[in-house]
């Protein structure tokens, strides 16, 4: 509706330059669009609430159990808290998950600003490049890029309109669409599902605009895996979002990440799924997008521009939480607080398990157990392990959505106490009971 | 659009005022009408609206709230355009006086989705300037963000 | 009926009879009040969201592993869903829990209007009649009261203003402003604390509005124990609200419900504990009090009332929740089922655990495991048991506070099966690990 728009539109910017589909370079958006450009720069300031210094802090170290959960994994080598946008390419260069070992061009689907560079690889064609670019070993495919997430990954030069352009998400979304794991938080699939379904659900087409506030982010805010042929980037989304929902997936597609170093069991990897997570929270649900809180408005003089230093949204609490929530900021983080407290306690005690139940398979093996005898255990560890790492992979400390969080826990304590005693219940000196 | 189609009518002024009148006038009874003063709907004062009880919690509420001092009930909840202006209140004037009347209405209250049309273009009338840019760059078939998503407490103070 | 809505707000009422501290007869209350009292009579209505009939539905019937829980204590023989205020009595009454065993004048605390009483026995102090009639035994007591909770628990006859007279909850209450536990929704208290604290904390005289709107209800709907040498009804809150607070102190005097009737484990019984629950969430640190909830105001004519048919919010969602959320009905209680749903498959698990203890220690006996073999399991079981209760005795399925009661079914998980592994690991026929 033409009308309507011209009285809200007139879009209040010079045009100094052209941009297109090329354009990767983010400084020259910032002739147009100087504010947005600002924020966006930012994103190379420290932002860590918890530690000072801009050094990428290490989480083996912090936490050392961790060096076993992920052993026979590089996580176990260098695994690293994250840090701002800016950061994604250099992080990424300089881990020695890709310096000690050799990893796929899928690396940087979403680390760099590579749209172009697809398309360039699939002369025009995005998704042929994509897979071509994925099967690349990753000093190759690093030739291709220059920039992390730019502006082009998320804007359509043209209009501005927000837009998704990760091929791992298009394809993934269209999955998701398919399935029949309830969206309410997605209205836009619910409707496309009561329809004819004769095209596949296409978000760039059909998603309303505050769907779109939190799209943008799921195209790398959540679980991945890389085809074990093509090193394809795959979201496991095929029987929706739940963690045991993509477990089952992997089950059925007989996937596994690694071989556990001290257990050998086969072991699935969780990463960022936030925005897996947020769906399933009460902020989701109302309706309270990625955007709304980590991009919250910012008045600048007489205008009001979207923050672009996306960042934790409790540095800036009185924009991102209090115009919803008319507590005093210091109420407000004591909430937020209190619900990562309780998710630190029970994630605290899941590790607990599970780094006992590794003990215990050891110390079965040393007694010359059958392989046999540890099989059940091995499956529970898989079971465990996948659900305590898909809690502590995802960064919000449980705050997207406390109760899910606290309910996958306290899953994942029952698989590894149940993995102990299975092994113990099997050990032939117990008469069978 | 409600004012295009008002002039397609061919409505006049005076045509649209009776018809404000009428609506109110059939919604209500004569004796509503005169008793609930239903010509509050003709006027830009707030205490027009709590004639009717059941407005008083949003007038209490919105005496507390911000923009007490800035704006009225019409500001915010009728278009800003003449023609649309009174149509509006044509039909709320209807729409109200008859499930006042009727006493069968749900409560809470809740506007409805044309009228949270309305109060979004009146929110953008006072504030164009400001959030002209966040605006700016909605796709064409997208409705842009509604300011109640985020500034529900603007009109009648928070709701929880 | 315009004419009516009219005078609106007007509130007046005709003072038709005169109300004292003696008169407990709601009936008489409601010649002055007579939609509050209307109200009050119909919590006699059934108001089960999942059964129809008015009959209490047994609980050992519906989910048989409680029988084995509470075995070797009253209530594995007779457990039953609430029902309204208008049955309390009645339902003391009937229950196999008292027929069949003998109880003490301290049950009449919650389910009778008792104060008149108390005051008679103590001719005219209510504390020292509190505790002769506490002592007495039940079918003594009973004969002192006559109706169940009245307008006399809640309110002052004379000016109608809220107002809390269980001694139970006055001694608590007490106790639990002197303790150290943060209380962020309980303002009062919070600045009690920083007074000089010569007198103590006293609800009726330093209580805000809306705390009162939940004291008056966390007057019964609280976890409690009879002090074993005169059956004293005591509010277990020295050291907090929260669930290890309590059992810290329990464990502290060394006090114990039962002995479990299948592993002979040294068991806390939980009852009803909602306002602990309640003070955990985030509703009450919205300062949401029960009776905004459960007793919504109601449009009668020109007037608005508080409903005085108290009964479960999702029975009333307009009036119990639309005030503050701005979804329709079925996506409102959509979420409360949600919550409701995901307590509930953590307690399957939690329950589970607990049973497969008692057959892991049962076990280990029948293979003449010694005592000190088991005593390990024991203690385990009571922490085990303690949280599962404490939940499955709260009656809201963890609404009140969902992450919170999340939190504590995984403990509950953790302590059960680290129980088996106890009397696994102690299995003489294994060589010491
Ligand atoms: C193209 C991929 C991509 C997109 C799109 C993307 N992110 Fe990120 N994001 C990353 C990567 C990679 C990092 C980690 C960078 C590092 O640690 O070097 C990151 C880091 C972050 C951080 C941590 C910042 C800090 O200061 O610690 C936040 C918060 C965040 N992203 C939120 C968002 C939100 C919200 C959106 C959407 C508005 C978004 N991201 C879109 C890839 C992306
Ligand atoms: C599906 C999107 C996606 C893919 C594919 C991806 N990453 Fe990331 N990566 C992210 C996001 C989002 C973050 C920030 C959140 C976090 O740190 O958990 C991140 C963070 C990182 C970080 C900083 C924190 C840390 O883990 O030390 C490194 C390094 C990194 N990625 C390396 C890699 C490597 C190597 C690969 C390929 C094996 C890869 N990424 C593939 C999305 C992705
Ligand atoms: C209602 C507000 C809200 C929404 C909506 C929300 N987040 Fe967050 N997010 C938070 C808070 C609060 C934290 C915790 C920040 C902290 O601990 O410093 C957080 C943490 C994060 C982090 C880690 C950042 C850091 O600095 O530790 C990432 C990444 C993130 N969110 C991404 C997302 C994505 C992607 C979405 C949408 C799919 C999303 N968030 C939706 C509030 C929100
Ligand atoms: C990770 C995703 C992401 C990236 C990268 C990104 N933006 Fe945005 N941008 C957003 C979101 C989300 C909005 C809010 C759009 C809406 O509400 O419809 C936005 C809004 C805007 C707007 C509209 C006005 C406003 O501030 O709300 C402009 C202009 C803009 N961005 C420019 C840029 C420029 C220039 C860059 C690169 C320097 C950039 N954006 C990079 C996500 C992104
Ligand atoms: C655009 C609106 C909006 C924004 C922005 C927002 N919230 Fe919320 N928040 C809600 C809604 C809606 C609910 C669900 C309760 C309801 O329906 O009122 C909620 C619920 C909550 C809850 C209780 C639910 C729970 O999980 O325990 C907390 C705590 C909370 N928000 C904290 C925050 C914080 C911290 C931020 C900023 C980082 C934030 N919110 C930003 C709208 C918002
Ligand atoms: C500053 C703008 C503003 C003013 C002035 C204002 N309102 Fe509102 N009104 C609102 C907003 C915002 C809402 C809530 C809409 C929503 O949340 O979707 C609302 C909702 C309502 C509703 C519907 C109830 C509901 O919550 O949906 C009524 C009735 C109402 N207003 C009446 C009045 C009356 C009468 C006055 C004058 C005394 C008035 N309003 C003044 C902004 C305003
Ligand atoms: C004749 C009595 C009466 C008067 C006068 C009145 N209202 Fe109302 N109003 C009602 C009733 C009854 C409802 C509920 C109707 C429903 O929910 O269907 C209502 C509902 C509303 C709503 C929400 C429902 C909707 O239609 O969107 C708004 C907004 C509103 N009134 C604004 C106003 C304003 C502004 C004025 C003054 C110009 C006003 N009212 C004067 C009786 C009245
Ligand atoms: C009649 C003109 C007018 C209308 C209509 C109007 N506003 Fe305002 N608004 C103002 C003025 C003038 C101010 C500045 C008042 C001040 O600074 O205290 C203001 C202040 C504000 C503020 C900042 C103060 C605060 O409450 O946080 C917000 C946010 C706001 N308006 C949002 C809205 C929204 C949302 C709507 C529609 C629901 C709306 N306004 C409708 C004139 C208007
Ligand atoms: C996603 C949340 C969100 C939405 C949607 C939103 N705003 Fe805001 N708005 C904010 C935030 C956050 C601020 C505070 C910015 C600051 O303080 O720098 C703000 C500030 C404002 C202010 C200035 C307040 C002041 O302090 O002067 C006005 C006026 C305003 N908004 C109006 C609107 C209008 C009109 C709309 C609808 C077109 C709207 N807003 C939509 C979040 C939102
Ligand atoms: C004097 C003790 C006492 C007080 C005070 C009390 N209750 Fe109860 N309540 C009970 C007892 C006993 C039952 C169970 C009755 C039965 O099952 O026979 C009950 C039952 C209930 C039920 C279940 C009703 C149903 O239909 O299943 C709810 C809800 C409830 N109470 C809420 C409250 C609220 C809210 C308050 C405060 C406004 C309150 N109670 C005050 C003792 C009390
Ligand atoms: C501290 C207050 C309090 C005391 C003391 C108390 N009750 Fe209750 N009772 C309640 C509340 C509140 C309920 C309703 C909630 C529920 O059913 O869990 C209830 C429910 C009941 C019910 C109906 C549900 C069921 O459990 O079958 C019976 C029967 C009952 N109590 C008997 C007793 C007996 C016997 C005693 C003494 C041994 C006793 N009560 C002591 C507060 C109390
Ligand atoms: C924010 C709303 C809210 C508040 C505040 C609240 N409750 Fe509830 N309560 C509920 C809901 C929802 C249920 C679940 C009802 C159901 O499952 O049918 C519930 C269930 C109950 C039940 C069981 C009733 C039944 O029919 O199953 C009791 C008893 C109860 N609450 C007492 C309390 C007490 C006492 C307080 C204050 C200490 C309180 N509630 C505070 C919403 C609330
Ligand atoms: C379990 C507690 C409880 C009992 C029993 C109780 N009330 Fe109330 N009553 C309340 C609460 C809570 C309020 C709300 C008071 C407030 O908000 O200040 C209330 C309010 C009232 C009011 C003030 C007007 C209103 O409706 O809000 C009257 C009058 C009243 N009650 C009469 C009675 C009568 C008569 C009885 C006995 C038939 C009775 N009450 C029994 C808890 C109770
Ligand atoms: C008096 C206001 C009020 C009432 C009445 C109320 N709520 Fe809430 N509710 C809140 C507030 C405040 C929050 C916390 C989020 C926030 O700060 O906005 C909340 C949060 C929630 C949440 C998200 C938090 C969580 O635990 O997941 C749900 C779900 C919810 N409410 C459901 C209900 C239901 C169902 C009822 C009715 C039985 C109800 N509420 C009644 C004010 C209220
Ligand atoms: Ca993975
Ligand atoms: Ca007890």
């Amino acid at each position: 509706n033409i009308a309507e728009r011209k009285r809200e539109g007139q879009e209040y910017y010079l045009r100094l330059v052209e941009l297109d589909e090329d354009t990767t370079d983010p400084a020259v958006w910032g002739k147009n669009f100087p504010r947005e450009y600002d924020g966006y720069v930012r994103t190379a300031e420290n932002t860590n609430r918890r530690h000072g210094g801009s050094e990428a802090i290490s989480k083996l170290d912090e936490d050392p159990r961790l060096r076993r959960i992920f052993a026979g994994y590089p996580f176990s080598v260098d695994y690293r808290e994250r840090r701002g946008h800016a950061f994604m390419l250099e992080d990424q260069d300089r881990t020695e998950r890709v310096r000690q070992f050799k990893q796929p061009g899928a690396c940087l689907h979403c680390h760099a600003s590579i749209i172009p560079a697809y398309r360039r690889a699939g002369d025009g064609d995005v998704m042929r490049g994509f897979e071509a670019v994925c099967a690349m070993p990753l000093e190759q495919a690093r030739k291709l890029v220059e920039h992390p997430v730019a502006c082009l990954d998320c804007h359509d030069p043209r209009t501005m309109q927000l837009r998704v352009t990760r091929p791992g998400f298009l394809n993934g979304i269209r999955q998701l669409a398919r399935s029949d794991d309830p969206l309410p938080h997605l209205p836009s699939i619910e409707s496309w599902r009561t329809g004819p379904r004769d095209r596949d659900y296409d978000p760039n087409r059909m998603a309303t605009r505050q769907e779109l506030r939190s799209f943008v982010c799921g195209q790398c805010h959540v679980e991945y895996y890389f085809q074990p042929d093509n090193k394809m980037v795959t979201y496991p989304w095929q029987r929706g979002l739940k963690v045991e929902q993509i477990e089952a997936y992997y089950d059925e597609i007989e996937f596994t990440d690694y071989q556990h170093g001290e257990t050998a069991a086969p072991i699935l990897k969780a990463q960022h799924p936030e925005f897996e997570t947020w769906s399933q929270g009460i902020h989701a649900r109302s309706g309270v997008a990625c955007a709304d809180c980590h991009m919250p408005y910012k008045r600048e003089g007489a205008i009001k521009v979207s923050d672009h230093q996306v960042r934790s949204p409790l540095l800036t609490i009185a924009r991102s939480c209090q115009t919803c929530h008319r507590y005093p900021e210091a109420e407000i983080s004591a909430r937020a607080e209190a619900i990562q407290a309780r998710t630190a306690a029970l994630m605290d005690r899941a590790e607990n398990a599970l780094i006992e139940l590794f003990d215990t398979i050891k110390a079965a093996r040393v007694q010359g157990a059958a392989d046999d005898r540890l099989a059940a255990a091995q499956r529970l560890q898989r079971r465990a392990q996948w659900r305590v790492d898909f809690v502590n992979a995802e960064n919000s400390l449980g705050f997207h959505a406390p109760q899910e969080s606290a309910r996958i826990l306290g899953e994942a304590i029952d698989y590894a106490r149940q993995g102990q005693l299975s092994v113990l219940r099997a050990d032939p000196r117990r008469s069978a009971e | 659009m409600r004012v295009s189609c008002a002039i397609r009518l061919g409505v006049t002024l005076p045509g649209l005022i009776l018809a404000v009148l009428g609506g109110v006038v059939i919604g209500m009874g004569g004796y509503t009408f005169r008793y609930a003063e239903g010509f509050s709907y003709l006027s830009n004062n707030p205490r027009a609206c709590v004639n009717c009880h059941v407005m008083r919690d949003q007038y209490d509420g919105w005496q507390k709230a911000s923009h007490h001092a800035v704006a009225t009930c019409n500001d915010c909840h009728t278009p800003h355009s003449f023609f649309a202006k009174y149509w509006t209140k044509a039909d709320n004037g209807f729409w109200h006086s008859t499930r006042f009347t009727l006493q069968d209405y749900h409560e809470p209250i809740r506007i409805r989705p044309k009228n949270a049309r309305v109060l979004r273009e009146s929110c953008v009338h006072c504030h164009r300037e400001l959030v002209g840019d966040i605006l700016g760059h909605g796709a064409p078939q997208r409705a842009a963000s509604d300011c109640v998503h985020c500034h529900s407490a603007v009109g009648h103070g928070p709701s929880r």
